[in-house]
């Protein structure tokens, strides 16, 4: 038996590249006997990985997260999911009623109110950074949960939201909500998601993290060439989506998932590369904000040794 | 009839008593409950009640069997029952050991009963972050989320039954001789079972209340995590099954504790 | 005005209580109640007062109540039943505000009632601070109020102490001779029975019966503790009642 | 020195009473709190407890006075306070408008009981998404979350206090043939008042936890949102420093519903 | 064994209950205290049973309890104290099992005191089944169960009905004659008084101090109601006391 690691995971498609190397026996590969912890969300995921529950996971660079660097309990090593023009990539929305009152594109935003999870999270960061290149004000509303945030928008409580694709198109698909744009369009190669682990792990466990990192990458490839480039043929990409589906929309039918996941395929960075530029950028917005500390640097955040940095 | 009996001016003495005691009537609650149902039915059929407000009763009815068929519902329930169980009786065990030290001893009553009413108000929900770095994301972090809630409450209903235990009972007992211990034993604690039990009902409905904070934290399966999931994915069939079971969860342990009361303290009558 | 019973039986969901009791009840007269513990002396006087209604058998008035009576059949409790949370004036003009009397009419009748009491000082007091002979009597004060045709006591004097009802039964005494009133006074207690009654009538153990109606003819101011033909009548009343007393003392409650 | 009055055996009666009635001994509460916060300084400070477990104590009243200064500390707190009282008023009116029915009415308590016990065990998260819906995101939301939390136990206690109005006081209302309404009003409900108060506790307590909750639906400003936020940036300190808030907010309402008593109660001595 | 009391006084956070209470208690005889409500009777027999301790004087115990005696100094009190979810034997052996008194020891022991109470049918019985005057039997039972060489009895009866009283009394006064035991008896009732007492001691209003102290002659066996000479020291005894009685009745207590 191989290292024994807990890999922490939300139930997305985001997640896939740990998915793929765990059933192709890449982890097993690189002597890596790997668990999943499954979350609900992304925060006490992060939270898990500074109390030692988790070894790796990969999320948002969030408020959270960039506390518990400043606390010396997590690192950031690589990238994972990344906005890229050309690629179908989060979607901005608007509720039908907002829509019908003009709110057509994000050229219209100014005034209008914006769901996001909570402050600090990438629904708040993308929300502003939007608004902004607008020049709009906009009124953030924190609602917690996606679910929550579903709820407000198709009641037309609140007025837009940016989402990842196969959410956005299964809510505009069901005439619930309206397409307005894309997030990619106002955020080029904005690094959404990391993969990030404790520092502890960063600083004396180098073999394994490399391990991992290794093993990730060749998930990321699989995954990006069956569905994102679409380069490895029908077959493959079919027989991705049935792999994804053991872990992501289990519960629902092959068929009606798996144009969920198809729909979801974003870009995951090829050897898990970092986009120091969106980084920094999060960084010095979280600080405008006054969300995190002043004293707070790109190298409080992330451990640059493993990975390429963009 | 009478009026031929007695003189004209006899009349019966007017009634003016009964009322102020209501019985339960049988049967009302589940005409209660019908009429609800139906009337989410009629209206969420009719789209008089729109399917984003109220899920439709048969709709709940059909996922609920669903689950049961699956199998699921009893992953769910029993890991959501040892949760619940484990912490409950950490908690519960806990809290009648402090309140009963709360009743018996000046210096501990008069340390930890403000510390408790600082505990009290404090939502168990805020501290999710914290109970992953104190006790991890597996059963440990539940288990203490669940105890801790159900403690506070325990102590608060345990010394408050032990402060109305008859004192006159304690002076019989030392009256006759009886050591410390045999008093608290013999005299203290069953005078304060009666108060203990119904302040545990309180404790386990507010245990069964937290289940779905405790598995906010990473928890697969469990009734309160199938609640979450369903919320945050607005799938309000679901949503309203689970909620439905914790429901009838809550019922039945009420239930059950009224057995025991009527069991342990078949001496009230 | 007269009260009259006529066969009156009472069940509880199958507990027969009273069987066929038929009693005169004149007025200007005290009749005294005695029967042993749970012989349904209570409810017999519940019934009396329309407080509950009888499983056969009627309580008929007769004649027509004395002007100015406001409340023609009033209790005093054995526990007393003042409110807690008003003082002894308020509890007494609790039972004149729905008859619409308020403000100096009020006061002309409390102020009346309470000097009749002897409480005139207490008025401000509250329940809790009164002793129990004191409670009694704002309760008596209460049912004076409303100066009732006929008043109805349910062991007025057994929650108190013997030397308080030793007091109080003076004053009862006293109150009746300055203004007779018509009284139906429950009680377990021979001597209350025999310094207290013009006529008293036995009931039997569950379910009560009527067994006896004697009639006393010495006046009320003449009656004095150690009397002997009180003396006398108390104990042929207690040698005729010890056995049923014995038995109900005896049985066992199934609650 | 009484040897040498009496008989060589005669000896005082030992004393055998005593005991079992804790009386609060003021000030070892102060102890309490300042040991633990003594401990939890110390600890922090010299590592032996991590600055991921817990905040220094200090750095937690730091960010207290940096938020009073800063003018924040009365926005979050005055937004939180009208939501606890405007929701709070809303539940406990119903609730005890409600638990009075019961209290009154055979077939209302048939039928409303069981419709009790089955919302009380039902967790008001879990409903969240629906509120949304429901309510909408602003205040209203906010209200019906707190009112519905503090409805039902209010409803309890309430129909609790009234089925232990002493009968024997309304028999007497009867007996002097005071009016339906009048019984009512001048026996049933102050007789139920102490009840009721007491309940209000529990119900207040329900009220503050459920804060929380009802901030997480796009609340900017209040104590809830504001640990909320803390929470979700892992910012011990100001977590901790909302907690205390909430504590102190909770400790509060409890000593005002205690004068409250005080007052409308003096008649119990 | 005797009980001496030397200038006992007793205050509660300056409220001065007892003043210089010197009484002397012999064996075999049964010693009433009478007074007022309120004047300190309850207090002083908790300081003789040493539940309590005087604020200055003290209570001797002169002479060793017989041997066999588990508790020489036995309390009996006016509101049984029984616990509840004990049986009647239950709450007998309640009082053995500390002293290590278990199994057919403790049998005999239960089965002797319930037969001199006549209690023997209702063993398992639960107090909630029972008459008031049956659950005073159990308690005095239970206070025969240890054997004691001075019984305290509090105003034993007072929580019973007037007709239960009676039939109790007479039983107290059985089991004396059988085997006289050494009692110190709170009464309020003058009546009781001088049915049971050897002696009795009258207390004042509060604060309690000893005002007299009569002897009666009269063997308790031929002792009956309706006795001229009982009536005539009752009426006596209520001469003295009645200023005091009314009193102590109109006092306002400030709870
Ligand atoms: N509301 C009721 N429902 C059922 N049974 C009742 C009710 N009220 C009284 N009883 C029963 O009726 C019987 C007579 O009761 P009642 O109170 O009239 O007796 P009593 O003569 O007044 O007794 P006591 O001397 O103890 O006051 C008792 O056995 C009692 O248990
Ligand atoms: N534990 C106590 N603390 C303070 N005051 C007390 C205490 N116990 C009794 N008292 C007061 O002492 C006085 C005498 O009380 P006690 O109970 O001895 O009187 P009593 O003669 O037995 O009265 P009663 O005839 O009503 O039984 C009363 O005024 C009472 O309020
Ligand atoms: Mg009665
Ligand atoms: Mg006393």
């Amino acid at each position: 038996a191989g290292t024994k690691l807990n890999v922490g995971a939300l139930r997305f498609t985001s997640h896939a590249a740990s998915f793929v190397a765990f059933e192709r026996g890449y982890f097993d590969a690189e002597g890596l006997d790997v668990e999943f912890k499954f979350f609900q969300a992304a925060q006490p995921m992060a939270v898990a990985i500074a109390s030692g529950d988790a070894d790796y996971a990969v999320t948002a660079i969030s408020g959270g997260l960039v506390s518990l660097a400043e606390k010396g309990a997590a690192k950031v090593i690589g990238g994972a999911l990344s906005e890229e023009p050309g690629i179908d990539g989060q979607k901005i929305l608007a509720s039908n009623a907002a829509y019908e009152a003009g709110l057509t594109s994000a050229k219209m935003l100014d005034g209008r109110s914006w769901a996001i999870s909570q402050a600090g999270s990438s629904f708040h960061y993308m929300g502003s950074k939007i608004s902004a290149a607008e020049g709009a004000t906009v009124s953030f509303k924190p609602l917690q949960k996606v679910g929550a945030i579903i709820g407000a928008l198709k009641s037309g409580q609140v007025d837009a939201w940016s989402i990842v694709p196969h959410i956005a198109k299964a809510l505009a698909g069901g005439g619930a909500v309206k397409i307005i744009g894309n997030v990619a369009d106002y955020l080029p190669n904005y690094q959404v998601t990391t993969v990030f682990t404790s520092a502890d792990n960063a600083a004396n466990k180098r073999g394994q993290t490399e391990a991992f990192l290794r093993a990730f990458s060749k998930g990321a490839d699989d995954f990006n060439a069956a569905l994102v480039d679409k380069t490895a043929g029908d077959e493959a990409a079919a027989e991705m989506v049935k792999l994804i589906h053991k872990y992501v929309y289990a519960d629902k039918p092959l068929e009606k998932a798996g144009k969920s996941i198809r729909n979801g395929a974003m870009r995951i960075n090829k050897n898990a590369s970092l986009n120091m530029a969106s980084v920094t950028d999060q960084i010095d917005w979280f600080k405008s904000e006054k969300l995190i500390k002043d004293s707070i640097t790109v190298d409080t955040l992330v451990d640059p040794s493993y990975s390429e940095m963009m | 009839m009478s009026e031929n009996m007695h003189p004209n001016n006899a009349r019966p003495v007017p009634f003016r008593g009964g009322g102020f005691r209501p019985v339960a009537k049988r049967g009302a609650a589940i005409i209660v409950f019908t009429t609800l149902i139906l009337l989410a039915e009629w209206g969420t059929r009719t789209g008089w009640i729109t399917n984003l407000t109220l899920p439709r009763p048969s709709d709940v009815a059909t996922t609920l069997i669903d689950l049961w068929r699956s199998g699921l519902l009893w992953t769910h329930l029993s890991v959501s029952l040892s949760r619940l169980v484990v912490g409950g009786t950490i908690g519960i065990t806990a809290g009648i050991g402090v309140g009963m030290m709360i009743g018996l001893f000046s210096y501990v009553r008069a340390g930890l009963i403000p510390v408790v009413a600082a505990l009290f108000p404090i939502p168990k929900i805020a501290l999710l972050p914290l109970f992953v770095i104190w006790f991890g994301i597996d059963e440990a972090s539940k288990y203490a989320l669940i105890a801790l809630g159900t403690f506070t409450p325990t102590i608060v209903s345990t010394y408050g039954a032990v402060d109305n235990v008859d004192r006159t009972l304690v002076r019989m007992g030392q009256s006759f001789g009886l050591s410390w211990w045999s008093i608290v034993r013999k005299i203290v604690l069953p005078g304060a079972l009666p108060g203990i039990l119904s302040g545990l009902r309180v404790s386990v409905a507010i245990g069964i209340i937290l289940l779905v904070a405790a598995e906010m934290l990473g928890a697969e399966y469990g009734i309160g995590a199938y609640i979450l999931q369903a919320g945050s994915l607005y799938d309000l069939e679901r949503l309203f099954a689970g909620v439905l079971i914790l429901s009838v969860l809550g019922i039945t342990t009420s239930w059950i504790i009224g057995l025991l009361e009527k069991r342990l303290l078949n001496w009230r009558g | 005005m007269d009260l009259t019973l006529e066969n009156i039986t009472h069940r509880y969901d199958g507990l027969t209580v009273l069987e066929d009791v038929s009693l005169h009840i004149p007025a200007g007269q005290i009749l005294c109640i005695i029967g042993p513990s749970g012989c349904g002396k209570s409810t017999l006087l519940r019934l009396i007062g329309g407080l509950e209604q009888p499983s056969a058998g009627q309580v008929l008035q007769l004649g027509t109540p004395p002007a100015g009576c406001l409340n023609p059949l009033t209790y005093v409790f054995q526990d007393f039943a003042l409110l807690p949370w008003r003082s002894v004036g308020g509890n007494i003009s609790l039972v004149l505000e729905d008859h619409g009397i308020r403000g100096a009419a009020a006061d002309k009748i409390i102020d009346d009632v309470l000097a009749r009491t002897k409480l005139s000082d207490f008025r401000a007091a509250l329940p809790r601070q009164l002793s129990g002979g004191m409670k009694q009597r704002v309760a008596i004060a209460r049912a004076l109020a409303v100066n009732p045709a006929v008043m109805l006591l349910d062991e007025p004097l057994s929650a108190l102490d013997a030397q308080t009802r030793e007091l109080l039964m003076e004053d009862l005494i006293g109150l009746w001779q300055r203004q007779p009133f018509t009284g139906v006074y429950v009680t377990h207690n021979l001597a209350e029975a025999v310094r207290l009654g013009h006529r008293i009538a036995v009931l039997s153990r569950r379910p009560g019966r009527l067994r006896d109606v004697i009639d006393i003819d010495i006046p009320l101011g003449e009656r004095h503790i150690g009397d002997p033909r009180l003396e006398a009548l108390q104990t042929r009343l207690w040698d005729a009642m010890k056995q049923e007393a014995m038995a109900a003392d005896q049985e066992l409650l199934h609650v």
